[in-house]
């Protein structure tokens, strides 16, 4: 590791909630206008954490905000390895040991909204996990690598041998971003029968913290996502854009679905589109020829 | 509105009759009458009216007809917190404690003497 | 997994009313339930006995909020039947008028409610935007948007004439083109029918023998709507109740769709044909004898029962709500269903907790 | 799902429909009612209004044989129901069509203009 590598790790890691805290506002604004409201202004998620950063701090024991701290650091793990150029599939372990860091904070409260909501939350984990597995494996068939940093030397955009990967990841999205209709640990509007199922348990500092680490994994995810043309990358970022603005338009025109349509949806579709893709690249050559 | 005046032995068997001829069970009124409590059950039959009244002394005690009818059980209930009235074998007894909470008054829509 | 219980409110933001629910759990099953209110009686029914009978219609009206208009109604006929006032025709239109307007806003707000009990936001936005319409032309006519108080012993307080009509005419239009935007979004979409096909079934007999009311019973098959008995104006007017067979919370929703529609045609008829002449007579004299009525509110049949005395005060004034009626149906419906589908069948019966605990 | 997009791409174009409510305010219907105001100097102290309020809001202190009769308006009691303005012979009582703004106090007047 050089200083510019250094460099560019605090650059990142001061810069991705930024983006994240703007993404966020830019969703509250859209959504406004798609239901006819004027919305919050742009900022309004900073607004929002700094307010509860200065809340006192409750917290019924101290074992969920350890976990809430478990999950703040392995997502910016997961966040540094990314921009480091490191490699995906531990990347993405290690963003699953974030999820299931959550769960076990709700798991370590008596709270039954947090218990239904830490199972449900597991069951969110089970869903998207191998979709994102999945898609690694299939970029490391194309790109014969799972380091980051051999998939940004790759010329051919991966999007164009791979675009039935590219959905199966927006369904990924789709729950880590907790929009309906996958909205079901944790609803984002805590209008449903757990309340905010594995955040009710956390309040003030400790929720500011949660909603901080929301922004590294929104914008890992869309990371991950403009991976898929990556020469020039502008593209990859506009893509990535484009698919963070059609999940809040999917969130928009339906209802919050249950966990078992959840699982269903998950597997079948998304591993199974992978799984078409991979055979068409690997078998048929299509990919590769393109 | 058609009115029935019975006996309080008699309001089981009375309610059996009518919800065996298809008649809905609306709901119960008790009313206060210095010595008496009149209490009324309403039912509707082929959109008609008709009431069951049967008239019982404030320490008598009714026997409940929510096992007849379950939708009952909460009316009574209400008659029970309202008047301190003796209704037994209800389904869901909420001991006078349905609306009225520990701190409420007791029996408010008791006549004062 | 052991059995978890579940309290489920009396303060949930999916459900904005002072009910509990105590859930059992196994998994995500419900296996058992009580309901527990009482959090919030304000006794009505003793300060009505208190009250000069002429200013209990302003009390009435108190009791719920979203049906104030139908509450109001219901007191004036009640005191109408009990001292033979003839009501001049004119009041009737007008208060069928109220009525249907009344009707409409309600279920547009559960609509908008359910939809917001199934994490659908923008559906709920736009069918309270569509809601406000009615609101306006309930604020215009009577005066409030919200608790009328147009409606009075004898008559109506308010006259809809000459411009004001044009107006309404004109904002009911508007209504019906955002309202045929949304009902079909209420109709057919696929998250919405997979979130409420089959769930909370009620039986047909069941229905019936638990003294269920309103749209709860006519989505199980039964054809029963106080509108029937031909108060006010209805008689002359002439209407279907709307009826549907599935026994479901998407029967339910649908029955309640659908008598937007038919409302908003009935309102529209009664604005059309509404009678010449005065819109209230004076009330002389005390209440004396027993009565009873029945009418037919959005969440259903509203009883009251009133027995004076020949003085200003009522001896008693009895108050039924049909959230009162449909509470045991929750008993028949929750258990065997899934935690994830307890908001939106406890929903389906459109409880008004506040009515209930006058 | 594709019945509510029609409706959220016509949202999105059209723009939003709500007011910033403290800059827009919304004009009141006519004849809607809003904030009662008692001028006391036209009171003809009949008792009408008290007699008649059904949430008792409105009270005759004091008798007309002393000269000492007020007239005491409780804005937090009222119900704002309109049976007072319409029963007054002598319009001492007036009902605007704007809502009353906030109040953190007892004041007894709250406007100092004259009524239309």
């Amino acid at each position: 590791m050089n200083g510019s590598d250094i460099l560019m790790a605090l650059a990142a890691l001061a810069l991705a909630p930024l983006i994240g805290g703007i993404l966020r506002g830019l969703d509250r604004i859209l959504t406004a206008r798609m239901q006819g409201r004027i919305g919050p202004p742009l900022w309004q998620p900073f607004y929002d954490f700094i307010k509860l950063c200065a809340k006192s701090k409750k917290a019924s024991h101290r074992g969920p905000v350890v976990w809430a701290w478990a999950y703040l650091v392995l997502t910016v793990t997961a966040w540094l390895l990314f921009v480091l150029r490191q490699d995906l599939l531990i990347l993405l372990f290690i963003l699953a040991f974030a999820g299931a860091s959550l769960a076990l904070g709700a798991f370590s409260v008596r709270s039954p909204y947090a218990h239904f909501g830490a199972y449900r939350e597991l069951l969110q984990m089970l869903a998207y996990e191998p979709i994102l597995l999945l898609a690694a494996v299939a970029i490391f068939l194309k790109t014969g690598s799972f380091m980051v940093g051999d998939v940004l030397g790759f010329e051919q955009p991966l999007l164009i041998s791979l675009p039935l990967t590219l959905v199966a990841v927006l369904i990924a999205l789709g729950i880590k971003m907790r929009k309906s209709p996958f909205d079901i640990a944790a609803s984002e509007h805590a209008h449903q029968e757990l309340v905010r199922g594995v955040y009710t348990e956390y309040s003030g500092p400790t929720l500011a913290l949660i909603e901080l680490t929301h922004w590294y994994e929104l914008v890992l995810v869309l990371g991950i996502i403009s991976l898929f043309w990556v020469i020039p990358l502008w593209v990859g970022i506009i893509i990535a854009l484009s698919c963070y603005f059609l999940e809040i338009l999917i969130d928009n025109i339906t209802a919050r679905l249950r966990w078992s349509w959840m699982l269903t949806v998950g597997w079948s579709l998304g591993v199974g589109l992978i799984l078409l893709n991979i055979v068409i690249v690997e078998f048929f050559g299509l990919g590769l020829r393109l | 509105m058609r009115d029935i005046n019975i006996d309080k032995t008699e309001l089981g068997f009375r309610v059996k009759e009518l919800i065996d001829d298809k008649a809905r069970f609306i709901t119960a009124t008790c009313i206060d009458e210095g010595e008496f409590f009149e209490v009324i059950y309403h039912f509707e039959k082929d959109s008609e009216l008709v009431n069951l009244r049967t008239r019982i002394n404030k320490e008598e005690e009714l026997t409940s007809i929510s096992s007849i009818i379950l939708g009952a059980a909460l009316s009574e209930n209400e008659m029970k917190d309202f008047f301190g009235i003796k209704i037994k074998d209800i389904a869901i007894d909420f001991k006078g404690r349905m609306l009225l909470s520990e701190e409420s008054p007791v029996t408010p829509l008791l006549k004062l003497k | 997994m052991p059995r978890i219980t579940f309290p489920f409110g009396p303060q949930h933001p999916v459900l904005p009313e002072a009910i509990q629910l105590q859930l059992t759990c196994e998994d995500e099953k419900v296996v058992e339930v009580t309901p527990v209110i009482g959090y919030m009686h304000r006794g009505i029914e003793k300060a009505a006995e208190g009250n000069p009978f002429v200013n209990n219609v302003f009390l009435c009206e108190r009791v719920c909020g979203i049906c104030s208009f139908m509450h109001a109604l219901t007191y004036c006929q009640l005191i109408e039947g009990l001292m033979n006032i003839n009501v001049p025709p004119r009041a009737k239109y007008l208060r069928v008028f109220w009525s249907e307007l009344s009707r409409i806003h309600s279920h547009m707000l559960w609509i908008g409610l359910l939809a917001d009990a199934l994490g659908f936001e923008s559906l709920f936005m736009q069918c309270w935007r569509a809601r406000e319409v009615i609101l306006d032309v309930l604020e215009m006519t009577t005066g409030q948007r919200v608790i009328q108080s147009s409606c009075v012993i004898g008559g109506v307080r308010r006259n809809i004439d000459g411009e004001l009509a044009k107006t309404v005419f004109n904002l009911l239009d508007e209504f019906k083109k955002q309202w045929d935007a949304i009902s079909p979004v209420v109709q057919k979409d696929y998250t919405i029918r997979a979130r409420t096909e089959g769930k909370g079934i009620l039986p047909k007999e069941q229905a019936w023998e638990l003294g269920i009311v309103g749209p709860t019973l006519r989505a199980s098959g039964w054809a029963h709507d106080c509108r029937l008995l031909g108060y006010a104006a209805y008689g002359e007017l002439g209407f279907q109740p709307v009826v549907e067979e599935g026994c479901d919370s998407y029967a339910r929703t649908l029955v309640r769709v659908r008598e937007v529609d038919q409302s908003l045609e009935l309102a529209y008829k009664a604005l059309n044909n509404l009678p010449e002449g005065e819109i209230a007579v004076k009330v002389k004299g005390f209440p004396e004898g027993e009565a009873a009525v029945c009418v037919e509110q959005p969440r259903g049949e509203l009883f009251e029962y009133a027995r004076g005395n020949g003085t200003p005060h009522l001896e008693r004034l009895k108050i039924r709500t049909p959230t009162f009626a449909n509470i045991p149906a929750l008993l028949v419906m929750l258990p065997g269903s899934e935690l994830a589908d307890v908001p939106v069948i406890t929903l389906s019966i459109d409880p008004c907790i506040a009515c209930t605990e006058r | 799902m594709p019945q509510m997009l029609s409706n959220i791409i016509r949202n999105l174009v059209r723009g939003p429909v709500t007011r910033r409510y403290p800059k827009t305010k919304r004009t009141a219907f006519p004849g809607v009612r809003g904030e009662i105001v008692v001028f006391e100097d036209r009171c003809c102290y009949c008792g009408m209004c008290s007699r008649g309020c059904p949430a008792n809001a409105i009270s005759m202190t004091g008798s007309r044989k002393n000269g000492d009769i007020t007239l005491g308006y409780n804005p937090f009691a009222c119900i704002y129901c309109g049976k007072c303005v319409e029963m007054c012979p002598c319009c001492a009582l007036v009902m605007y069509e704007d809502q009353a703004p906030p109040r953190y106090k007892m004041e007894r007047k709250y406007r100092e203009n004259t009524p239309v």
